[in-house]
């Protein structure tokens, strides 16, 4: 059902929502960027409308506000495990359609690949999505080409439009919050299209794994991990553990956001990688978001959100690296 | 009639009298070299009219136009309006046309900042700028150069003062992924102040020079910049033939508004202490300071500064360098 | 809900030394193991590894641990009576199975000889299980060699070749890789031999193509993936080749499957 | 498409990956900042129709051109093509219209030199050239410079070689008034080499710097220039994060060729020992000295150099500077 | 009587000449100019006919050739003293009007005031002078204001014209050399009009000495000398004693130039001077030039040659001055 | 013909000491000297300096030196039967004639006492000659003064007022400058007074100016000029003032010649 306010009302409204919820929005933060005097556009929990991004993609994406960058498993104290409490509230996220669609892999693989993943599954069942709409297509998005350009997995969409706000709530509590506006058919903005188009390589063989172009990408690649950072699907961490200086008897085990691009991520004890190699990391990657979770799971990882080629610092561009393995694979 | 022309008038007014007799050269300065490209074509039309047709780019920022004929001074200097007011360089109502009202307090050198350049802490060119409008017009012999980071791309070293941008990195351990990034940037680009300890990093306050690498390296954000921007303050760095030196830091950790004091504060010192005898009253400011003391010197510099309490002062500066004057 | 997480205390029953870098640890734990899977080992403050179960006794499990890297250094630290951080088994492990009635080859090459401890174990006690079972052992130097008391003990029941890279004059038994073995093989029925093979990338690499060029077909052959693995739970990421989880889906892979898993 | 760009090439190529997404700038450069007219024109028309309408002068003597969408890289590289003729750099025929061949070899640099100033002891705007197409294009980093005097306006202890020009003065006893003006002038602007004895002048030849100022001072021409032209090589200064220093005489009274010589030679030396980890092959001579000791320099750098009798060379340089990187 | 002859036939009789003749002549030092790569004209001995600089007025005159800047009066050996012996040969001295115009003021003050001097004259009674034409005016001379455009106190004439060589002898024993030529009739090429006009003050009072024309040019003077130097009419010397360094008991009394715009020129014993100021000094100067020599022998000191107006490094022209000062006395 | 140029060795005869720095040297010479003449006085390998006769003798004649510079510094280092090289005598001198019957006034400060010693003995031993003789002569101190025997002996036949400009406590001689005791000078007919004046330039400025006050005229003024000569012939340059050459012309000037010479 969809609703009209003023502004100035959802405003209002939600500055009370963001009592009973941890809202987790993209927010502007300024000249926290990688260069100096450059803003950075990533999620923080927010308490007015006015702090929420809503024109520009974030650089980083939701992800965080259902995964922390850094989440404590357990503490220790001598002999005793102690699991850390879930969160006590609700929680919104502010996403958009790429984003919900991410949502989809992430419960696949923290839900849906073996075992189901405590901690990411108390925070799920507690958390509802509020969709942000795209009136248009963002410069490096290519969500028409991997079908996530729409979404209905939205529990309220919330659009700002000049003076005016709308929402369409699907939750029913959500729904109870803003019924009291003006009744509006709302429906969301998608995007049909997008200025980067993206073939996905056809038939990939063994052959397409040894492709030249994995070493050429390879070669750029400076193996920061940002793609995998920004990424809304990528998943992995590394657990650490860590003993307080203050007793160095008790502790905490963690598990901490990994990219499969950095130094590392592959090493056993010993010191013996697996990949070592840049052009194997790149094609590990590539191939995961568009080809063998696929092949595991039914269907592309890859959401299209173009976050991994505004980030990287090599300007490699991942949907162009796409497209041309795609000609070669034709 | 034969020239007759006053020189170190013709040179305070930034003429070069060239080893060519009858020739001199039109030095143009461009304030932290931030240049309107319409300039380069104002410079194109003098060297092409007055001048031989080339023009000497400086390491100081400049042009020098080459060639140009004694005679034609006036001429050129009114042809000089239009650039002296495009790069913003303050002048006298009665100065119009007349070219530059001083020339001993050079350009006010910058590296090109973080308009641009990745590694920059802040934006040289306009505190460049800033400088040139507090301290132009002014004939004595002041060199100050602004540089976005420790790397000095712009040789604050050699100057009098030397402004390095420095940004006090911030750091949020709960967007750290361990990566290493930051600590290997610091080892390999800069001067090794970070390590991890138990996954999170560590920086060494005493040795960080605040160059930003870390938070250049940080894919995360765990590593930004803070919101105030800083700068660390060499000074008395020159070449020349006696006593070439590296300027040292002296301030670091300082603010914009106090060392822009402390350079105007600077200039009473000089006109106090200059030697009477400098030709031309140029006498470099690191041989007066050597001369009359450091002490003295802090007096008059830090008159009305006020400096954060996170700012870090030498209380004295020690110099070395190549002695060619004294030597065996 | 489960919190697969969450490690238990396990009491070191047995430590036995097998060189100076390398022991099998016996622990206490009650459950279902298979030979070829494996627990995740901690200690608190240092963190946690991937260990392959060498043996399996009733309340009891083993775990042959080489001293490398810092979790495991501090796990010889800990001695009978002292408690370890366990969660496990996790992974497939060897099915018993697939081999009962063939002829049997199994290669292995140093602590690659951990998680086929079992297997071994299991058809030298019951050599009939098999049409014949043979193990090829490879190790750096007679320093270096694992399992000592146990070579002794199958070669009593099955065909073993315990072979060493480089050994000091004098030594009298088996030198060279252990590739240098495979062709002199013999077998009833090339067509009903399986062939288990766990060890460092290269050999396992260098062992396939040997035993490739026998006409075995690689529906025949198998192997276990060491890799990096944090969680075991199919969630952490490490261990991914290709589609699969060497934490969920393996370790152990018939060859048919494993010879597209690329790094 | 979303950019897709080798930076590493593009960076190579002379261009600069800014701070600001999507946009590069274009760095020209100009050997020995000699520069004819024209190129201004031709830069201005770039940064006005690429660009962002503005250019930074660099202390190198190029322009950055700001604000250059990176898509429009190669339509502006064909636009550099005149601007690369007209200041002569090397170029091999498959490079036309592409820009830069290399960029890790930095401009040559040099004070505006004797084609105008009267202290300079040689034209450092030749000498750049003729370096710059002795070494270029190479994408080993080195930064040269040539200065007039040693005044050292082109700063160029703060670069791996610094060739400062020196005239060995020639003294004509039956020409000296004894007026003083050489003893004065060398003791003011100088290091005090002279002295007068018995009416005429006493040159301290171990002290004396070469730099000429007996000469312009001399009224009579009882002090001219020598017929060959010497220079200073000093090396491995640097400017950075870790350790900056000044450089260190290591030949004086040198000559051109074997200098150039020497320089091409420590390519050879920074091939073979260049460390492999260094970021895109970019490390400064002086810390691949520092660690492959200068013996081995020395070893490389001087094959087939047949120095003059008259050429002192040190035959060890010690270096110190500020150690930011190993400090307390 | 004018004799020519081809550009060789002068060549081969000058380098006859060169042997019986200690010749003076303008000469380009190349490279020895104040500044790198700069050349200098000034006089030297040469011996042949083309090393000499026709074209380009010299910058330093020919006066050396009379005066040397550098002339032992006597070596002393204990209590005796002895004169170094004069020019062995005659001498021939190349110059231009202005300069043998000089030549007469050189005279004036080395023997006709007061004492005659023993070096002066005995030099000049051994030396001829060669006239080098003006066939257009230099840039800064202004010799025709002065009236020494003109001279017939040559001994000979000599000009260079394409292949050929004129000469106009009216020495004695030049004509014999001469006169193998084939007779023409040569006349000196004289300028009649400068680039520069000079018009003297008229009339000079004591309120022309505090001028402040002086002090504006006094700030500007450097006190270098060049332009007394450069000076065909300044005659001023020093005396110097020196002690050989290898036996302090012997040595030699010197005469050296002299510059009245030079520190310690009016130094007395104990240190006082008594033109320290700058003005003064330059007020000296051009009152000699222009005033007082007139004032004691008749005529001007300042023949207009330009050269202390060319020489100058902080390009004070002379001639400017005194054109100034003559508006100021008008 | 004549070199100039070439001195003469002069023995020293007599060496009289006046104060620490000033001493006389009475030396051999033959010829005709007056008062207010110059002397080049050298020792080789040091130079020359223009010395004024202080004094003129049979065949002998008086330098009276202070010992500043490095020329006179060195003459004190030669004594009586020692030679040094002379030559002259140059310049004008004072010429008696002009000064006979007048009412003179003679003032001198310092060493320009020297050159007007011959014209003070003249009218002292001869004081008929003149209306009336004062001297007025200043000195730093009664240390510097010079010529002490003189003066006790002038004043027996001239008045003679000898100044000091600083005096210790309990002195009591005259104090003060010179310029003091001008205006209390008492003259028959101030037309028929003439006035000659030696010093430093500042001296005479001041004297002259005082001089003037009594409504004297410029015809009756004279002087002498000390100026930097290095040949005394006319040719150095040096001592040029105006169109004079103090060595030619001078160094005595009557003031309405001396008063146009600008420095």
């Amino acid at each position: 059902m969809g609703y009209k306010f003023s502004k100035e009302e959802m405003a209002s409204i939600f500055s009370k929502l963001a009592v009973d919820y941890d809202v987790f929005a993209p927010v502007v933060k300024k000249g926290d960027g990688t260069f100096s005097d450059v803003d950075v556009v990533r999620y923080d929990k927010v308490s007015s409308l006015d702090e929420i991004e809503f024109e520009k993609k974030s650089d980083y994406s939701f992800k965080e506000a259902l995964l922390p960058i850094n989440e404590t498993i357990f503490y220790f104290t001598e002999d005793e495990t102690t699991v850390p409490k879930g969160p006590a509230k609700e929680r919104l996220v502010f996403l958009r359609a790429c984003d919900l669609n991410a949502v989809k892999r992430l419960d696949q693989i923290y839900l849906k690949n073996g075992f189901e993943d405590f901690y990411y599954k108390r925070t799920r069942e507690m958390t509802k999505f509020v969709l942000i709409g795209c009136k248009e297509s963002c410069a490096s998005g290519f969500c028409a080409s991997m079908g996530t350009n729409t979404t209905d997995e939205y529990d309220l969409y919330l659009k700002l439009d000049g003076d005016n706000a709308y929402v369409e709530a699907k939750d029913e509590k959500l729904t109870e919050i803003f019924k009291a506006g003006k009744e509006e058919t709302v429906s969301p903005d998608f995007v049909s299209e997008n200025l980067i188009k993206v073939t996905l390589p056809k038939n990939i063989t063994p052959e397409t794994m040894k492709s030249e172009l994995f070493k050429e990408y390879g070669n750029r690649c400076i193996n920061c991990g940002r793609c995998n950072f920004v990424c809304p699907t990528c998943t992995c961490f590394t657990m650490q553990d860590i003993f307080y200086k203050d007793n160095e008897r008790n502790g905490e085990r963690r598990r901490v956001w990994a990219s499969c691009q950095v130094d590392g991520y592959t090493e056993i004890a010993g010191g013996h990688g697996f990949r070592g190699d840049n052009a194997d990391r790149m094609r590990f990657k590539v191939m995961h978001k568009i080809h063998d979770f696929e092949k595991r799971f039914g269907y592309h990882m890859c959401v299209g959100c173009g976050r991994c080629d505004d980030v990287c610092p090599e300007y490699i561009s991942y949907s162009n690296l796409v497209n041309r393995l795609g000609k070669e694979c034709e | 009639m034969s020239l007759d022309i006053n020189t170190k008038k013709a040179k305070k007014n930034a003429w070069r009298i060239t080893k060519e007799r009858g020739i001199g050269a039109s030095r143009i300065r461009v304030p932290g070299g931030y240049c309107d490209a319409e300039v380069l074509g104002m410079v194109q039309e003098i060297a092409q009219t007055y001048g031989n047709g080339y023009v000497h780019l400086t390491t100081r920022q400049g042009f020098e136009i080459e060639g140009i004929h004694l005679e034609d001074m006036e001429e050129v200097n009114k042809k000089l309006q239009p650039i002296i007011e495009k790069v913003g360089i303050n002048q006298k109502g009665e100065d119009k046309d007349k070219g530059y009202s001083a020339s001993g307090t050079r350009n006010v050198s910058a590296c090109i900042g973080n308009n641009v350049c990745p590694f920059a802490n802040y934006n040289t060119s306009n505190l460049a700028r800033r400088i040139d409008k507090e301290i132009f017009p002014n004939d004595l012999h002041f060199k100050v150069a602004c540089t976005g980071c420790s790397n000095d791309c712009a040789k604050v070293r050699m100057h009098d003062f030397g402004i390095i941008g420095q940004t006090m990195p911030q750091y949020d351990p709960m967007r750290c992924v361990s990566c290493n990034a930051c600590v290997k940037g610091c080892q390999s680009l800069s001067v090794g102040a970070l390590r991890m300890e138990n996954y999170k990093i560590v920086r060494d306050t005493e040795k960080c020079i605040g160059c930003g690498v870390c938070v250049t390296k940080c894919p995360t954000r765990a590593w930004t910049r803070s919101e105030k921007k800083y700068y660390k303050l060499t000074i008395m760095g020159r070449t020349g033939k006696k006593n070439p030196r590296l300027g040292k830091d002296w301030l670091i950790w300082a603010d914009e508004d106090n060392i822009v004091k402390i350079i105007k504060n600077t200039y009473e010192f000089v006109e106090e202490y200059i030697s009477p005898n400098a030709p031309a009253r140029k006498e470099h400011i690191g041989y007066i300071i050597d001369r009359v003391g450091f002490e003295k010197f802090k007096e008059y510099a830090l008159k009305d500064v006020e400096l954060m309490p996170e700012t870090i002062m030498n209380n004295t500066v020690y110099w070395d360098g190549i002695h060619f004057d004294n030597q065996h | 809900m489960k919190n697969e997480y969450i490690p238990q205390l396990s009491e070191i029953k047995e430590v036995i030394k097998h060189t100076d870098l390398e022991y099998t640890f016996r622990m206490a734990f009650d459950g279902e193991v298979k030979p070829g899977q494996f627990f995740e080992i901690s200690i608190p403050k240092y963190g946690e590894a991937p260990i392959s179960v060498s043996g399996i006794g009733d309340g009891l499990v083993d775990f042959t641990i080489r001293r490398v890297g810092k979790v495991t250094d501090e796990v010889f630290e800990n001695y009978v009576g002292d408690k370890l951080f366990i969660r496990g088994p996790y992974g497939n492990g060897f099915d018993i199975n697939n081999y009962k009635g063939k002829e049997i080859v199994i290669i292995g090459g140093g602590t690659g000889v951990s998680p086929m401890r079992g297997v071994i174990q299991h058809f030298s006690k019951n050599p009939t299980d098999a049409v014949s079972t043979t193990v090829i052992a490879g190790f750096k130097s007679p320093d270096d060699v694992l399992f000592k008391k146990d070579f002794e003990e199958w070669s009593k029941t099955i065909n073993v070749i315990k072979t060493v890279d480089n050994a000091p004059e004098g030594y009298d038994g088996p030198t060279g890789m252990v590739t240098k073995y495979i062709p002199d093989l013999k077998f009833q029925d090339i067509k009903n031999a399986v062939f288990i093979c766990v060890g460092p990338p290269i050999m396992i690499k260098f062992t396939i193509m040997e035993i490739q060029k026998l006409g075995v077909a690689d529906e025949q052959i198998w192997t276990s993936y060491e890799r990096k693995m944090c969680c075991g739970l199919g969630k952490c990421g490490h261990c991914k080749m290709d589609d699969k989880y060497v934490c969920l889906d393996g370790p152990v892979f018939n060859y048919t499957e494993a010879k597209e898993l690329f790094d």
